[in-house]
């Protein structure tokens, strides 16, 4: 058993190792290893379009990591609270989320958004009295940020629910008990006790946002995210560049992940 | 515990963000599915189910979808169940939470990065050229089943450890101790005792890799070169290719018919497991 | 003393059909140590909870200090508890934990008397050093006194414990019981505890209140519960027993309990017909022969002899009255090893007996 | 409107949807200095999905690159309007072939300006395809024959679908149900054959695992470069020869910079600099004079005319035809 | 009797660089009702796997029936095992889980004799009718029953349980000792338990190992650990005790504690120096005058009064020597009520001391 996991884990890491070792390779392409080169690195971080959609991809995981984890906390809190019918609807719809395709939430969010920005904009027109609608709203990242927060936020839900079902219930009686109000207690033990999850969930959601691609895709607009560019970039026949790319973006999710599990960890040892 | 009023407030940016990334773009997909194609493509208003009918034209990837969903979810979880088994039940203490991370830890790389890199992998100038060299005679792996089915395993493993890490973890040792106390050695006790505790979670792993996987097209397209063609293929071709989208709707509500279905039996599955299988 | 006196009338409480609570009055007198004892799922719990108000009678009303609190919250009653796995906030270090009720909005003191109320108790539980320690690190003992100290450095009417001690171990549970006991003289403050170990009630409580399926059995001293159990329930669930249920109740003057007739004592009289008597397994006197003048005897045969260091018990099978257990001093069966499979004869003291009509 | 657009300052960004590794940067670079605008760039794989996006509703690009047979579509769907050449001064239609010129003229109006241009053909490894190969029956007999199990075919309907078409002879934007059907056939019949369907086949090629492949001369030109024995053959029977163009949107929120980065882009200085960038080939003739003279005796870039001559323009037709795209969808999912 | 004897030598067990435990030596007779008492952590559970093969000795080696057992696995070793939490498969209903050990490949019966002995088995643990339960519908008492007969019905050489009663309430757990107990005596099997619960140890075994961090303290019959106790911690394990440490250690033949001077016993001469002495609670006698001839006395004031039912402990706190504690029967002490407050005279017997050398 020992001898197996050790193949897995040789077969989880052999891609890995593959991206690593070509980042560094000197030769125009993948055919052969000829020697160690920061070329492509250095190609790679002069490409002002790649570094575009790196930032892009960053500010997009970032928000969309806040937003799920703030919408996230809020809805696992809320369903402690709720009756069955309603926790058994929200966490399938959460799920639905989290299965549905990419390919069809992304198309169907560009239709939807852009069905709804032009009423939305007819509506403001006919409210102010223009003669024609004007352009208030386009895709870009607050669209992508809002598609991806759907799936991240029922990871977040996931991951604070489990939190939250170690929470003794004792301990917002203990609350109460101390001249706490409803409120208060939610404030001061509640809160504080789903941190770590908060934190944990925060970085999954940043992580998974930071590699979406099918969704960013329909919904960036006009700045694509770095899995959007790479993937246009591989189907148009790939370069070395991208395996620097992807070691660069294969550093930042192992820095967020270990951040993350640490985070995790140390819940875990409190409860 | 918490009252129903502040409930309720703390639901509603939930029930906002459901709205309109989740409810309002399936509405969407649903009244596409209704549509009809326009001449240069996309979608025009109508209302027939003529997109349904035409879904059976696409009968050959949904059946290819199933058959390599179920058997890659059936590997991943044969895969996984002895990494699974190994950390939960013999590693210990910190030791135990690190390998797990270092499970997971692909799993946070970049998607479209880890799967090209197996398509360089397998490639010929990879996998083939090293079993050349030592003399195992050329291989060609790409860009078939075989490929996609690395790939699918390749990146649902992880999902697959964990959840089953879950389901043995549970499984409190004292269970596994008192089956050797009674003369069961290891592997008799795994299948006496482990596997029967395990099936919920094993089914409920099975149908969530199923599930995901019968959405998957980016490792058949990137590994399975256009001959391996999965229906998520099919729907993104529907989409992006030939701009069909009425049926392309059409299809994804058809595949998301069948992912619910699978939940559902799982469900039913799980909950037959559960009265078998319950622990304390 | 404060006005921390509480008082029950006819509470009744409904978990949907279920009666968890039935019909229960009863005074708690301010500053004394009140325990309720009672066989698990009997409703202590449920009790304690009423007064705390984190339940609500269905029927009857409860009042503290003599004012009715059916609109009080718990975060309104000038009452704490102390949990029985302590529900200490895992996020707040040891000091946190204290400070909380006196930094709660409602209630909320200015920092340097939050600072110094928190450090006297600490000195005074003695925590100190453990000030910042994260309350996961503190030993069970020192969990229960974080807990204690954070329900009373709030200066409550009431204190309420729910199985304080279940947690600890026999030898520190000891030392903690001593703890209490002076902890509540020293405040004065009123202390209602449950607790499943009958020892400890009775080492406690000036009162004890003896419940069964949610209603009251008997209230009184330790000394009333133990020496005049108001019931067979009574009997049997403080301290052991040997009861013998009557075949045919006696309301008559005497019983004939397997061919023994005893007199039913004077104040029994009139309560109702005696269905049971009994008695405790020290009042049982064992001998070889048969006993002289004084007594009458039964024959009995030893099933088991369990030596329980300083005690001896031994469990006997007896054709009239079934099983019966007996315990003697060490010391006073030195001179007489009673093995198992003996037959002996047993006494009992004619006002060793115990009475019952319920 | 235009005129009015113009008398405007330049400012803001502009933004350019194009193709991978498409443009210089370079030229982005000295606009933005020129200018003050920037220049952002939104990548796409194929003008499919260039297209789709557009119908689902993105507005937010000035200027598109698109090809020609895209361009019919877009016109006709009213999401770009014929372009002001007075605004376009280095644009010089004179300089240009006419048959490129034509493709960007819908209407009779001129839509688009011509960037670069290119042909389809067969791109094969000389070290492994040893029998001669010249045609598009070589491709497809080849396949089904001695190098089965070593080609592959475009994962673009109207190469792939048109390819087939021609092996029978018809036009390469036939739309006829019944040529349709035997290119169907064709394809069906070719597929169990095929190493792949795709269109990044360049490792492929370039790792031996593939030895004929259906594809562009851009592609062929990355591959001859880095291995000489990797060859392209345009089909003795023809095939496509297309043309990428620079279209302004119709509601792209600047216009105003989309021309002006148009005009910048089209300065032969400029489309040198872009030469460089692409790889495809350039039909200005002011740019050609520019570049050196082994470029433009090119086998790959410029081919012989009497290659050229049999080769068709992709139509817009064919490309949103739905029996082709479906033939393409179950080709694919055989 | 059978072969089911146990023998440790030199057993040593180190988890990394933790010593559980530590040179254990000892021999356990076949057929005879061993306990293994110590505090939490001493290696109590930690020796059981030992024997039953959950572990496998650092240094020294285990012997079953008098042969080594280092190369068995535990499915291989004559031993059963009930566990503190049951293990009960819960995939199981009551009567499969007794059958398990009877269908395992190494140990197949056929299959009517497995449901033959499994009905037995049933039918003597009174489990009849429950065959088809689940598990987890069962009470507390009829699983621990169930987790027995799961065992013994392998007829093991040796049973072994760890603390099989922790689960259990007060009541429930008194007639499960009983049964236990009669139980043994019926197999004749080697009965080896861990257990908390000194008053379980004291009643149920033949012998009794005192454990303490990985060591044994003490191997010995239940009288012989209450009675001579053969350390400080012993003394203080078993029962109730006041030890009073002496200041300077006396290897003469007699001691001074606190001026009263005691000679030292006999048997105790040539051990070493003795440390400390003690005495148990209930040797410890109170009179509110100073006593006569025949004894010396001390002064105590008493702190705390405690009514346990049929007997008063009453803690004192004694200027020379620290806190007492003194136990008596509520009879005795019925002329005479003590308070808190009271100043009284303390006399223990010479005879009564415990001195110790370790
Ligand atoms: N919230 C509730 N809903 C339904 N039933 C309840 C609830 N709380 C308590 N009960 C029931 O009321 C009865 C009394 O419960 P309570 O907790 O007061 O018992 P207890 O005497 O404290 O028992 P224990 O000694 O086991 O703690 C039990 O049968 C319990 O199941
Ligand atoms: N597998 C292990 N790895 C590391 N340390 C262990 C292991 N098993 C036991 N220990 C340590 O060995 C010591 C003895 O453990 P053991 O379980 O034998 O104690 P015990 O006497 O049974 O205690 P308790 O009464 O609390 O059950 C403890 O300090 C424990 O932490
Ligand atoms: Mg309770
Ligand atoms: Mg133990």
């Amino acid at each position: 058993m020992r001898a197996f996991s050790l193949f897995i884990f040789l077969f989880l890491y052999l891609p890995v190792a593959v991206i690593v070792v070509f980042s560094f390779n000197a030769a125009p392409n993948m055919s052969a290893f000829t020697g160690l080169s920061l070329r492509w690195y250095a190609k790679a971080f002069s490409n002002p379009l790649a570094i575009a959609a790196l930032t892009n991809s960053i500010v997009i995981a970032l928000c969309s990591a806040v937003v799920s984890t703030a919408i996230g906390s809020a809805v696992a809190i809320g369903l402690m609270g709720t009756s069955r019918t309603t926790r058994i609807v929200v966490q399938s719809l959460m799920m639905l989320g989290l299965a549905v395709p990419g390919i069809v939430i992304g198309l169907a969010s560009l239709v939807f958004f852009s069905a709804a920005f032009s009423g939305a904009e007819q509506a403001v027109a006919m409210l102010a009295g223009w003669e024609q609608a004007a352009k208030l709203f386009s895709f870009g990242r607050p669209t992508v940020i809002a598609a991806h927060s759907l799936f991240c936020t029922a990871l977040v839900v996931e991951v604070i629910s489990l939190r939250l079902r170690q929470l003794n219930p004792s301990w917002l009686e203990a609350s109460n008990d101390l001249y706490a109000g409803r409120g208060e207690t939610l404030w001061r033990v509640v809160v504080p006790f789903i941190v770590p999850a908060m934190v944990a969930g925060g970085l999954l959601s940043f992580v998974l946002s930071f590699d979406e691609f099918i969704i960013a895709f329909f919904v960036s607009g006009t700045k694509p995210t770095l899995p959007v560019y790479m993937f246009a970039s591989v189907k148009r026949g790939a370069t070395p560049e991208l395996n620097a790319i992807a070691t660069s973006m294969l550093t930042i999710s192992i820095l967020v992940s270990v951040v993350a599990f640490s985070f995790l960890r140390r819940g875990q040892a409190r409860a | 515990m918490l009252q129903p009023r502040m409930a309720r407030l703390l639901l509603l940016p939930g029930y906002a963000l459901l709205a309109l990334t989740l409810i309002g773009p399936l509405i969407t997909t649903l009244v596409i599915s209704l549509g009809r194609r326009a001449p240069s493509g996309g979608y025009e208003t109508a209302l027939s189910i003529e997109n349904f009918a035409s879904v059976l034209s696409r009968s050959t990837a949904f059946l290819n979808t199933v058959q390599l969903s179920a058997f890659g979810a059936a590997i991943c979880i044969l895969a996984a169940i002895p990494v699974a088994f190994f950390i939960a039940k013999h590693l210990k203490g910190s030791v135990r939470y690190t390998v797990l991370f270092l499970v997971v830890l692909p799993f946070f790389t970049s998607f479209v990065a880890r799967t090209y890199a197996w398509y360089f992998a397998l490639g010929g100038r990879g996998l083939p050229a090293v079993l050349e060299w030592i003399g195992l005679g050329r291989f060609r792996f790409l860009n078939t089943d075989f490929a996609v089915a690395i790939g699918i395993i390749y990146a649902y493993l992880p999902i697959a450890i964990l959840m089953l890490f879950v389901a043995f973890d549970r499984i409190g040792d004292d269970l596994l101790e008192a089956s050797n106390d009674l003369g069961r050695g290891k592997v008799e006790t795994f299948f006496s005792v482990v596997i029967p505790l395990a099936m919920p979670g094993l089914i409920s792993t099975y149908s969530l890799l199923f599930i995901l996987l019968s959405g998957e097209y980016l490792i058949p397209m990137l590994l399975g070169g256009g001959k391996v063609y999965f229906i998520g293929n099919a729907i993104v071709d529907l989409f992006l290719q030939s701009r069909n989208w009425p049926l392309g709707s059409a299809v994804a509500i058809s595949l998301m018919s069948m992912m619910i279905v699978v939940a559902f039996l799982s469900q039913i599955f799980q909950r037959m497991a559960n009265r078998d299988g319950r622990i304390g | 003393m404060n006005d921390g006196g509480g008082t029950f009338r006819g509470v009744t409480k409904k978990f949907g059909s279920f009666t968890a609570v039935n019909d229960l009055s009863f005074e708690i007198e301010a500053g004394s140590f009140v325990s309720i004892v009672g066989p698990s799922g009997c409703g202590k719990t449920t009790t304690l909870r009423l007064i705390a108000g984190f339940e609500f009678p269905t029927v009857g009303s409860v009042f503290i200090g003599g004012s009715p609190v059916e609109r009080m919250e718990a975060y309104e009653r000038p009452i704490n508890m102390v949990f029985q796995s302590y529900a200490l906030f895992p996020h707040l270090d040891v000091f946190d934990n204290i400070a909380y009720g006196l930094r709660s909005r409602r209630n909320r003191r200015p920092a340097a008397e939050v600072k110094a109320r928190v450090n006297e108790i600490i000195g005074k539980m003695q925590l100190s050093g453990k000030e910042h320690n994260r309350v996961w690190e503190l030993s069970g003992g020192q969990q229960q006194r974080v807990a204690l100290a954070r329900a009373i450095v709030n200066n409550p009417k009431i204190l309420i414990l729910d199985e304080p001690m279940a947690a600890l171990d026999k030898k520190l549970r000891r030392d903690v019981q001593f703890e209490l006991q002076s902890l509540q003289r020293e405040l004065g403050i009123t202390f209602i505890m449950v607790t499943h170990d009958q020892h400890e009630a009775l080492s406690l409580s000036d009162r004890i209140i003896v419940m069964n399926r949610g209603r009251i059995e008997q209230i009184g001293s330790p000394d009333e519960l133990y020496n005049r159990p108001a019931s067979r329930f009574v009997a049997s669930f403080i301290g052991d027993f040997n009861l013998l249920e009557l075949e045919k109740p006696a309301a008559g003057g005497t019983v004939d309990v397997a061919g023994r007739v005893l007199a039913v004592p004077q104040e029994r009289a009139g309560e109702g017909a005696t269905i049971a008597v009994g008695f405790r397994p020290d009042a049982l006197k064992l001998s070889a022969a048969a006993p002289g003048a004084g007594g009458e005897a039964w024959r009995a045969t030893i099933t088991n002899v369990i030596y329980l260091g300083d005690k001896v018990e031994i469990k006997l099978d007896c054709p009239s009255s079934g099983t019966l257990l007996a315990r003697a001093d060490v010391a006073r069966l030195a001179e007489r090893r009673f093995r198992v499979g003996d037959t002996v004869h047993l006494t009992v003291e004619d006002s060793d007996f115990h009475h019952f009509t319920k | 409107r235009p005129s009015r657009a113009l008398s405007q300052e330049l400012s803001g960004t502009v933004t350019l949807a194009t193709w991978p590794s498409y443009q210089n940067q370079a030229n982005l670079d000295s606009f933005t200095e020129k200018t003050g605008v920037s220049v952002n760039m939104a990548i796409f794989g194929s003008n499919e999905e260039m297209m789709a996006k557009m119908q689902a509703g993105e507005s937010g690009f000035d200027i598109i690159a698109p090809s020609q047979y895209a361009i019919p579509l877009y016109a006709s769907g009213q999401f770009i309007e014929p372009l002001d050449l007075s605004l376009l001064p280095n644009y010089d239609a004179a300089a240009v072939e006419p048959r490129f010129v034509e493709q960007g003229t819908f209407d009779g109006k001129t839509y688009a300006v011509q960037k670069n241009w290119g042909t389809s053909g067969f791109i094969i490894n000389t070290t492994m395809v040893t029998t001669p190969f010249t045609s598009v029956k070589d491709y497809f007999d080849g396949i089904r024959g001695p190098y089965s199990g070593y080609g592959v075919a475009l994962d673009h309907p109207l190469d792939t679908v048109g390819f087939a078409l021609k092996y029978h002879g018809y036009s390469f934007n036939s739309v006829d149900e019944a040529e349709l059907k035997k290119a169907e056939e064709l394809l069906l019949e070719t597929k169990p054959h095929l190493y792949a369907v795709t269109t990044d086949f360049q490792p492929m090629m370039s790792s031996g695992d593939a030895s004929i492949a259906m594809g562009w001369s851009f592609n062929a030109m990355q591959l001859h470069r880095d291995m000489p024995e990797i060859q392209y053959v345009i089909a003795k029977e023809g095939g496509e020869i297309w043309c990428d163009f620079y279209v302004i949107t119709r509601n792209g929120p600047n216009r105003a910079a989309a021309y002006a980065l148009v005009n910048h882009l089209l300065d032969p200085a400029n489309n040198v600099l872009e030469f460089e960038a692409h790889g495809s080939a350039i039909s200005d003739t002011r740019v050609l004079a520019l570049l050196p003279p082994e470029v433009q005796t090119d086998p790959i870039l410029y081919p012989a005319k009497e290659l050229l001559d049999p080769l068709e323009f992709g139509i817009a037709e064919a490309m949103s035809n739905p029996l082709r795209n479906e033939i393409m969808a179950r080709f694919k999912s055989a």
